[in-house]
């Protein structure tokens, strides 16, 4: 099983959703209010009253062979708005 | 008499605790209102203020000059957005020039609610219809803004992805703040001509405690604008003097319009406070959606971290000192 | 008569604020109250209910009719879930059906304190006791609803964990909600009995403050309720009929024991709301730990996405018309 | 070592916590109002005030010997109440 | 009379509201106050303490036996780590008996307010340049702390991290609640000299909400305290008995020093409690910055866990009783 | 690429952000108000009030020879205040 790691603005989070459902992940897990820095500078969580959001960490448990059709069309959204994805070994427990 | 009235104003806990918040920053202070408390208080004020302007709007009715003053507030929020953007691309590529100009075209509540305390303490009269210009201002603008991109930019965003016009409505005329906004005016309205026993029940929430929550409101806002006038030495002596001469150049083409409208000195004041002011609410979280390729450092701390401060602190007594001398 | 009193009831702020939040939805507006904000209103709404009804049950006491009343309603709590039950079956398995019927035996605190409003609208008295007896309901369902799955499942649960009764009991009996209920309402009592200056300084908060946070916390109800409604369309027509015509007869069996009781019509009123009302807080919690294999969105759904907008909206001002016309 | 990430309902936390520790496990971490989708449907937060909870998140970093004692007692945990397991390699830094 | 003025308190609404809280704990409901919601309530009884105390500081003006006093509290923060090291030192190392000793000499702030309500409810007048006192008893029990551990440890921490002394101070002398209640203070002058008209728009958030927001506070601390209870066990009988022995003996020596300062009856009786309470705000957050080497289980759980509840629940009618026979 | 998860209390992050940010590193993810238990002790949000804090959860993506400038800054930190570091292995997506 592969394990990924998606970090990105709260504001793009239902299409990256949508994005997993459609590549036929059996779920995924969402943390938001998550903070942080990269290449498009720092965001914080001290305008979430402004409705401009924070970060969100998308964790997707998933078969190997689902990997490519989530990175066809994640790439793009995450290229375009920022973010970054990672993906790593995991076994189930 | 201008310095009186900016003493007047700076003198007021609302103010008072927005320079606590500034200075809570500048002195390394820990001090901060975790989200999402800050929040609860931006609900409330745009919950109250729309209730409130409801009632009031219901009472005073909507004739003739009413509709025209919003109109012309309408108006005002698609003009500014084009001439913003014809002095920015001066400096800035179309995208961020796009960004800051419909972030000017549209306003900022907290300016227009702390104008509106200030009138309450000079005991200037104004009218409810002012709130629903406040709300119809949001929206025109964000969309200006879009229109300006692709006008500037043709081929749409570098990635080539395809303008989501459905999203860009969506978000201009239902955010959260504009929704929120307008339909708490609709109930005030509703509740003001059905059941004035529930308007008033609802006024210990809505105007007594109205004051109080703007301050502590204030307080955060004053961390989170002079954390932003850090991001704004970045942005450069044009931006700054942008964020200082952009809303002086609209508060006297606003007080013009309003001496034409014939308004009396609170409205005038609250319009030109509305041209004046700068959007950090509905505005910027649609522009990241919609120009990800604008820097949201110099429309976020434009706005917020010197526009807003400056509206708060001197703009409002400068603007009423300015309605006072327009006005016949 | 049934008319104006909807219409009536319709046009109050906590009514059209609900409407408002469902609207967003509707129209995919933004607007979120983002967590834990609504458990702030969600407690402080439970604490004002339950410290005013202390305040009144110390100057009503408690006499026998009160007692009797109370025992009706905890027999109403228990019995509602059993036939329920039954008719559920009809269509779903043993731990679907159990978890519907105790969400249904147990009651809505802010249903209730939508009843008080109305009630408070119309200038009709009503007695603290009865925040008792919407103390005293919510727990009881709780246990049917586990004694029902045990019953129609022997096996006690597919994967054959057994059933932890100590921590099934003190979900039933200590759960926040129910807990801080009762608590309010005692130290409402004690108040009351030993310092009256005390409550008196309470007032700003749990009285005045009541209508607006009340009208708050709808609007977020709203948006809960809309998003669940989509839920429903899975559940099927058959719980739909369940979540519109259970609460209608739960209602019209309470109008008839309110009459036996001799109540008065706004404790009438209050006494079939509580029949007639669905848990969405502490069953639902209860049921997700006790009864995993149910599957949450249909009991979650029913009751919060259609018999609480059905009540808010359009039951209390029947149940009005029904007790006016049922009581002597 | 080995990293251990638990997945599930708020509600079943405790017990959770509990079976880590009698494990042996040197400790732990819990990050709450975390959502997501399962096999069993969409967990969301806007229903925190009712008490139901949302997801919660934990990390343990433990020694591979351990996860035979920590698999027994939260596979039916899981199995259950619903929630996932994964395990992965890490180093300490 | 000691008993009287102990039910007096007991039976308050906010020491009530303090017992459900340890209740829901020593009984096992999941009542929960979820962060940060706690945190808004303590910034807003942080605030509105300083501004209430600000505009009695204004009316009440500063001359010299409000300075001497101020003066004498400052001392006492001072004194007060010294004597708690000494005698702390005789069963712990350095690091724990420095970090507890700092914790007692500061203040509690909601031990200070529970007072105050004490005191309206008995009629006794209080003056506002107790809150000033209570600002300025934070921070120097902060810096005695730390040059006790420098003293006692002077290899200045096992890791050999050397002491980061700026960061220390910006601890004691800015950190977040020692800053909006000096601040707040400092806005409360100013409106009241100023703007009497503004200090009167506040009241109603300020004022009028206070004591229900102490309640619902109360609730969530008398959680906390309880949680904290339990790492009391781990502590010993040693530091449980300074935790009811220390206040204790402070409060004998605040009155002594009260009735030297000629304090009428109320301000004495504050002038007790700040001295007999100990921090759990303040202090602990900056000892786990700056002595991490030592337990937070023990300055916490000794200051929250058990003088805190006892301060709320006995102390404060004890320590009125003390005045009262030792006040000429 | 490698991964790198800190968990240590919220009160530490500056200087933990100051050394990451030193290194080189090209961004990071902070997640607060997380709960654990370690060789410290239990670490709870419900002293938030009191600015106390909790923990933060930092993930740190970067290339493998950012990890000894990381190591170096950041071991003696997590040894004198308490708190944990892991690295894995974790691949673009
Ligand atoms: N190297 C990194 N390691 C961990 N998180 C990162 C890294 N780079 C970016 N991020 C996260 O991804 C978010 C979006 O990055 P970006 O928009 O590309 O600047 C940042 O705010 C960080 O939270
Ligand atoms: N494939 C997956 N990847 C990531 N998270 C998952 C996955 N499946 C389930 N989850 C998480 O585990 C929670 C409980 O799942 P369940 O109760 O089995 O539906 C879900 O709400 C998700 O947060
Ligand atoms: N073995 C572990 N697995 C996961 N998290 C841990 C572990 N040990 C410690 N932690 C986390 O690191 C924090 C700080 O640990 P410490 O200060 O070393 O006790 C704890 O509160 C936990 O959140
Ligand atoms: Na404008
Ligand atoms: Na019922
Ligand atoms: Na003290």
């Amino acid at each position: 099983m592969k394990r990924v790691d998606l970090i990105l603005s709260e504001r793009e989070l239902d299409p990256v959703l949508q994005a997993i459902d459609q590549a036929g992940c059996t779920g995924y897990t969402v943390m938001r209010h998550v903070t942080g820095r990269g290449p498009r500078g720092a965001v914080s969580d001290n305008m979430e009253f402004s409705g401009l959001g924070a970060n969100a960490h998308v964790i997707v448990f998933c078969a190997p062979e689902l990997l490519e059709p989530l990175r066809s069309t994640l790439r793009p959204l995450l290229g375009y708005y920022g973010g970054i994805g990672f993906v790593s070994d995991a076994e189930p427990l | 008499m201008d310095t009186s009235l900016i003493l007047q104003n700076l003198l007021t806990p609302p103010v008072l605790f927005f320079f606590l918040g500034v200075l809570a920053v500048l002195l390394g202070s820990d001090l901060e209102i975790p989200a999402p408390l800050p929040k609860l208080f931006s609900l409330y004020l745009l919950l109250a203020i729309g209730f409130k302007g409801g009632l009031e709007l219901q009472h005073s009715g909507v004739g003739g000059p009413v509709l025209l003053t919003i109109a012309a507030a309408v108006l005002m929020s698609l003009l500014v957005p084009v001439y913003s953007f014809a002095l920015l691309r001066w400096k800035l590529d179309g995208f961020n020039a796009a960004a800051i100009a419909a972030t000017y075209g549209s306003i900022s509540a907290v300016t227009f609610i702390t104008a509106e305390s200030f009138l309450d303490t000079l005991g200037l009269h104004h009218d409810g219809f002012m709130v629903a210009a406040l709300a119809l201002m949001e929206s025109p603008a964000i969309i200006v803004g879009l229109l300006l991109v692709k006008l500037a930019v043709p081929a749409g965003g570098e990635a080539g992805q395809p303008m989501r016009w459905g999203a860009v409505l969506k978000e201009a005329l239902l955010n959260g703040s504009v929704f929120l906004l307008v339909g708490s005016l609709v109930v005030g309205v509703l509740t003001a001509a059905n059941n004035p026993q529930g308007a008033e029940k609802m006024l210990p929430f809505t105007d007594k405690l109205f004051y109080g929550a703007l301050s502590f409101f204030l307080l955060d806002m004053g961390i989170v604008a002079a954390q932003r006038l850090r991001d704004l030495r970045q942005a450069g002596a044009f931006l700054i003097g942008f964020s200082l001469g952009m809303p002086l150049f609209n508060a006297v083409l606003g007080s013009l319009i309003a001496r034409g409208l014939g308004l009396e000195a609170g409205n005038a004041l609250l319009f030109v406070v509305l041209c004046a002011s700068a959007s950090y609410i509905a505005v910027p979280a649609a522009m990241r959606m919609t120009v990800p390729e604008a820097n949201p450092s110099f429309y976020i701390s434009t706005a917020l971290g010197l526009t807003f401060p400056f509206n708060i602190v001197v703009g409002i007594p400068l603007y009423m000192a300015l309605v006072n001398r327009l006005l016949p």
